[in-house]
């Protein structure tokens, strides 16, 4: 199988939504500049203004006409250059977006993906932030945040074919890992987590960037003989955690890596699952690895201790084997 | 190196009061049967709210019924409306049928969001009546979205949108016109300056009081209105779909009116004058142009009277339909009811 | 001592804070209308348009402009009429009013407080929302949302007078709730929470509505000799879970009742504290009380199966005592 | 009822060029030594950043001096600046010491903002220079709000906002300039139209590509002006500035101007052509300045060279400052970082 990065697994899923005539993008500098991150770099050119659609640094706007698109049968990917900037379209997505197809009694479908990037590297408060937990708390909307090349095109293709809106949460530290992803055409299914590892002594919960970080904890811990299990939830909402639960049951321990701010963050509902769920099964209290709670420090070596690094997994693997 | 502003393209003057004499019998009657049941709904509606039948907000229409039926009969069935929170009279003048409606307000599944929306979210797909919505400003947005959709299938069709003076100061207000301009997209924005915003007046909300001038910021055609006169409203609406249609771009109409109920069920009216209101109800805009109507030959006073009185048979037969029908079953308070394509998984997520 | 109405104890308040001239009151419909729920009638005529400002409908402005007379000594009070509508000003709270203090390295400070106010009645799915998760999520702001006449009045004068920005949530159904509040100044610390019913076989951890709620519950409970204590956390940000741990470790079964959707909402971390921290005095997994995860319906009975009563709290609390 | 939309108050014309003689030689002196400091800061910066000394995102103002040293030399010492991630220029123009603003780009504790905020957030309370935000137009709501906190104190001093062309299409400046002229407000909104945002060139992202004009929805006073003559530059917010202080409210400028530079470190700049960039340098506004200056006899060669190699020293010293000074503690990453009154609570909320 051909090893791609995520930035190509997502552009091959991009190029293949493309050819249903409805489907168009819509963001800021996806088209002349070239592309924020390279996800849509040269698209202008194969397919248009019309398809490719630059639009002025109007978050909401984007979101809004996304939405009106998609209720007349387009399937608009509405791109917001970092999640940050994405707070300036909450009302459009949790108002709008979320509400269109229960509110007016099943009438109208809002099938939009709305694609944005976590991360981080010494861009300070504004620019580091992660809002997952919103997304996911939001019901009528569907959150997805994968880890691999496969996954993303995998997922991003069934975001599009989906009748209902998506997020779709990238990462800016991934475009570049790398992965297996086949020629063959494909998709993998909204709702449903994986696991990426086998183990016995250790049940590892994460999603997106923090699986990569979690598997590296793995490999470190394996040389002492421990055996970590990690199940990527690939979506927040639905929250499937069969997977991450009967794994619990199995191993008796638990750490939950997220990277966001821990109260009242996504790993907060995760353990508590966990816990209700694999209540008759708790071994040792179920460790947490977050972003460390304050906006994000500019200095590199303050960001360095703020972030979730592999050395904070492998010491919270540890301490609840303990 | 200090400019000038340029002029807004501002559409044509309207000139003087359309003659009703001028216009098809047929249609002014309709016009007129429109107001009329917008006007006698509500009433009923204000009733069976104070009966606890209808529950929730309550934003009636009455007294700004020439603006929403003369805006909306210069629309195709094939154009497309969104609008606010008072979205009753639009909904009737699109002719949604008013057994759906009523059974939405009394939250029965036979409504026309079945029972999910209330007063606040009348809408009916199949007639491209994309609902009423309740954020202020923040549907016109997805009305420049449905005209981006349209363009982007190469459909003529136009996309009304209405909204207050109030909701003319929130960014997503501005960020619609631009993207509707800078798109030359097929819209027709009316703005219904009833002279508040809830109880804020609109000089105290607003820094330019009349609101067509705002278009200036983006070039947009743009037009006030007496929207209490149902044949000038019509055909200001008329040129400005015609505008938008025949690509040309968007246009903003400014349609004067004044609500004569409070903001919503809840008001006390604090700030205005029962003389203020006495004032403006003294030209109805139903009152009037009935008696133009009358006056010009159009309608006999029996003739007007069989009208209303149909009118008042059929809002009776909402309320029947209504009191009759089914609520809405739990299938609404299940994944089911949130999504087109529900996903179960395990456990269910959603405390199931 | 006088026993007031939540209303009038908010009131008290506000005029109690406005004797300090850099104090004013910013949001839609504070003045001329005489105020959405009544808590500022009369300001305008007592003070004058200059301190009582009734602002356009533009949620972000009013938070914007609050934060940045903050920042230069005035302690600004804006008002979002409905927290529905706070979506709009999610930038603002979230971008600048929470960063500001760190950003600059301590720089500046924002004392302003953001009131606003959660609640349903048959308003449907854009007006029967609760975000008190994602407010508590941001480090940098503080978060309160007190239950009775007396903690409003405390906690209102202490969220003016503290030099970071609060964001105070009330709750519609509760502006009638009488309680005693005494004649004398006082002010309520934020960051405490405190136990409103003693009891000793099941702990309930709840706030604001809820805690009424919970109460009701408790006095069908207590007929059965089920004794419940009740803990309300009246902050939460920071979120003092002392007294709710403490109370657990005495009855070793929990139940929370919040009033807002259970995945990724308050009560996700509010349970995963008590698992944490009360590990090992688990007698049953704790059970959450909250909104059907649906957005609101209008229609009463679907409504009604969708909010929580104090029925479902009763059963709940049942459950984890079998 | 067709209205004609009102011309906007355009201030007056800033007439011809003035000229450089007219001036005092101690001020145009000052102009062009922050506009070299400015421009050799960020030369320096360049190459820190090319040896990864600085990270993060870094948006140079090469090519742009003419117009905050002209905007920002207008103010008065208790006025106040806001501006956007590109904030170096008004921050050296705001007189703040390149010894912090070099090492906040070092992220060291003894930057301007202790480290914690890096090239977009540069900031001095003291100097009332209240900092670059990253969140494009959305800091204009903060500037207005301390124009008001200003006029609610009754004093006289002016807010100057600075952010680009890009930043005129979202909400937020709408909702600002709304608030600042309803409540007339002591703002000089000061646009810096370089032409594109980011890569978007002005005519796709913009429906009207003047964007002073966009005043006009607010009756707003409004000027165009040649951002890259810092005398213009100064004319024109000498004007707009006394405007403001006397009370007749805000005032937007839009100062034309162009960035030599990419968007930030990252830019590949396809959007535009080496001879375009090429074009605009070789009216570089601090090389035809300093021709003038030399021209007009206010400077001597040698004194120009003189001038220049002082802040060379200046800003080779700055490294040494940022070099040596150590790195902010981990108190910063602690409760005591992010409030100005941490509460503890048990157990700690913040996983500490
Ligand atoms: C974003 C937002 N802010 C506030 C409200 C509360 N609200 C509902 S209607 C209204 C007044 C709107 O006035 P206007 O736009 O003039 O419309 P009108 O009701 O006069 O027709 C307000 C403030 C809201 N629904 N949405
Ligand atoms: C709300 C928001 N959207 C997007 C961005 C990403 N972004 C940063 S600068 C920029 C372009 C801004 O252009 P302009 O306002 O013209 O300023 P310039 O950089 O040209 O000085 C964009 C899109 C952002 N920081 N904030
Ligand atoms: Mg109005
Ligand atoms: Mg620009």
């Amino acid at each position: 199988m051909p090893v791609i990065t995520v930035r190509e697994a997502l552009r091959q899923a991009l190029h293949e939504v493309m050819e249903d005539q409805s489907v168009f993008i819509i963001g800021e500098d996806i088209g002349h500049y070239g592309s924020t991150y390279g996800v849509t770099a040269g698209f202008l050119e194969q397919y248009g203004p019309d398809r490719i659609r630059d639009a002025p640094i109007a978050e909401a706007g984007i979101v809004g006409l996304a939405i009106g698109a998609a209720m007349v049968g387009m399937r608009p990917i509405a791109e917001i250059m970092s999640v940050n900037f994405s707070l300036l379209a909450f009302d459009q997505l949790f108002n709008h977006a979320a509400k269109i197809y229960s509110m007016f009694g099943g009438q109208m479908q809002v099938p939009m993906v709305l694609r944005t990037t976590n991360g981080w590297t010494q861009l300070s408060a504004t620019h580091s932030q992660s809002f997952d937990s919103m997304f996911a708390y939001m019901p009528g909307l569907k959150v997805v945040a994968p880890a691999t090349p496969y996954d993303m095109k995998g997922l991003l293709k069934a975001s599009v074919a989906d009748p209902d809106p998506v997020v779709f949460i990238e990462h800016t530290l991934m475009y570049t890992v790398k992965g297996e992803v086949p020629e063959e055409e494909y998709s993998v299914p909204i709702g449903r987590s994986n696991i990426v590892r086998e183990g016995r002594h250790v049940t590892v919960v994460t999603y997106s960037r923090m699986v990569h970080l979690s598997l590296q904890a793995a490999e470190i811990l394996a040389k002492e003989g421990i055996e970590v299990e990690i199940v990527d939830l690939r979506t927040l909402r639905p929250l499937d955690m069969s997977l991450s639960i009967e794994s619990f049951k199995k191993t008796n321990r638990g750490v939950v890596v997220t990277e966001d701010w821990q109260s009242f963050g996504t790993s907060a509902e995760i353990a508590a699952r966990l816990y209700e769920y694999g209540f008759d099964h708790l071994d040792a209290p179920i460790a947490r690895v977050n972003f460390k709670e304050v906006p994000m420090p500019y200095s590199k070596n303050l960001e360095l201790q703020t972030v979730v690094t592999v050395d904070r997994i492998v010491h919270a693997i540890r301490s609840v084997l303990k | 190196m200090a400019q000038k502003t340029a002029q807004p393209d501002v559409a044509r003057n309207g000139g003087g009061k359309p003659s009703a004499a001028e216009h098809d019998h047929e249609l002014l009657t309709e016009l007129f049967r429109q107001m009329v049941l917008i006007r006698r709904f509500e009433e009923k509606c204000q009733e069976m709210y104070t009966k606890a039948k209808i529950g929730g907000f309550l934003h009636l229409y009455i007294g700004e019924e020439a603006t929403g039926v003369g805006a909306v009969s210069a629309l195709r069935p094939e154009d497309h409306i969104f609008t606010h929170y008072r979205d009753h009279g639009h909904a009737i003048a699109r002719g949604l049928d008013i057994n759906p409606l009523m059974a939405e307000l009394f939250g029965k599944v036979t409504g026309t969001s079945k029972g999910l929306g209330g007063s606040m979210h009348f809408a009916e797909a199949e007639k491209h009546f994309w609902g009423g919505y309740a954020i202020v400003g923040s549907h016109l947005l997805l009305a420049v979205g449905v005209a981006l959709g349209m363009k982007m299938q190469n459909k003529a069709s136009v996309v009304m949108v209405f909204f207050g003076d109030g909701a003319t100061n929130g960014g997503e207000f501005y960020e619609a016109l631009n993207f509707a301009q800078l798109w030359k997209l097929p819209v027709v924005f009316v703005c219904e300056n009833n002279l508040y915003a809830m109880g804020t007046p609109l000089e105290v909300h607003s820094s330019v009081t009349e609101i067509y001038r705002k278009a200036c910021a983006f070039d947009m055609t743009a037009e006030r209105v007496d929207g209490n006169d149902v044949l000038v409203m019509r055909e200001a609406a008329l040129r400005a779909v015609e505008h938008a249609r025949s690509g040309q771009g968007p246009v903003l109409l400014e349609a004067m009116t004044y609500r004569f109920r409070g903001h919503s069920a809840q008001d006390t009216q604090k700030y205005r004058t029962k003389e203020d209101v006495e004032k403006y109800r003294s030209t109805d805009p139903i009152e009037v142009f009935r008696r133009t109507l009358i006056d010009d030959g159009v309608l006999t006073e029996e003739q007007a009277r069989a009208i209303e009185s149909r009118i008042d048979d059929q809002v009776e037969e909402s309320v029947r339909f209504s009191e009759e029908s089914p609520e809405p079953g739990v299938e609404w308070i299940k994944q089911s009811g949130v999504y087109a394509e529900a996903i179960a998984v395990d456990p269910p997520i959603h405390g199931e």
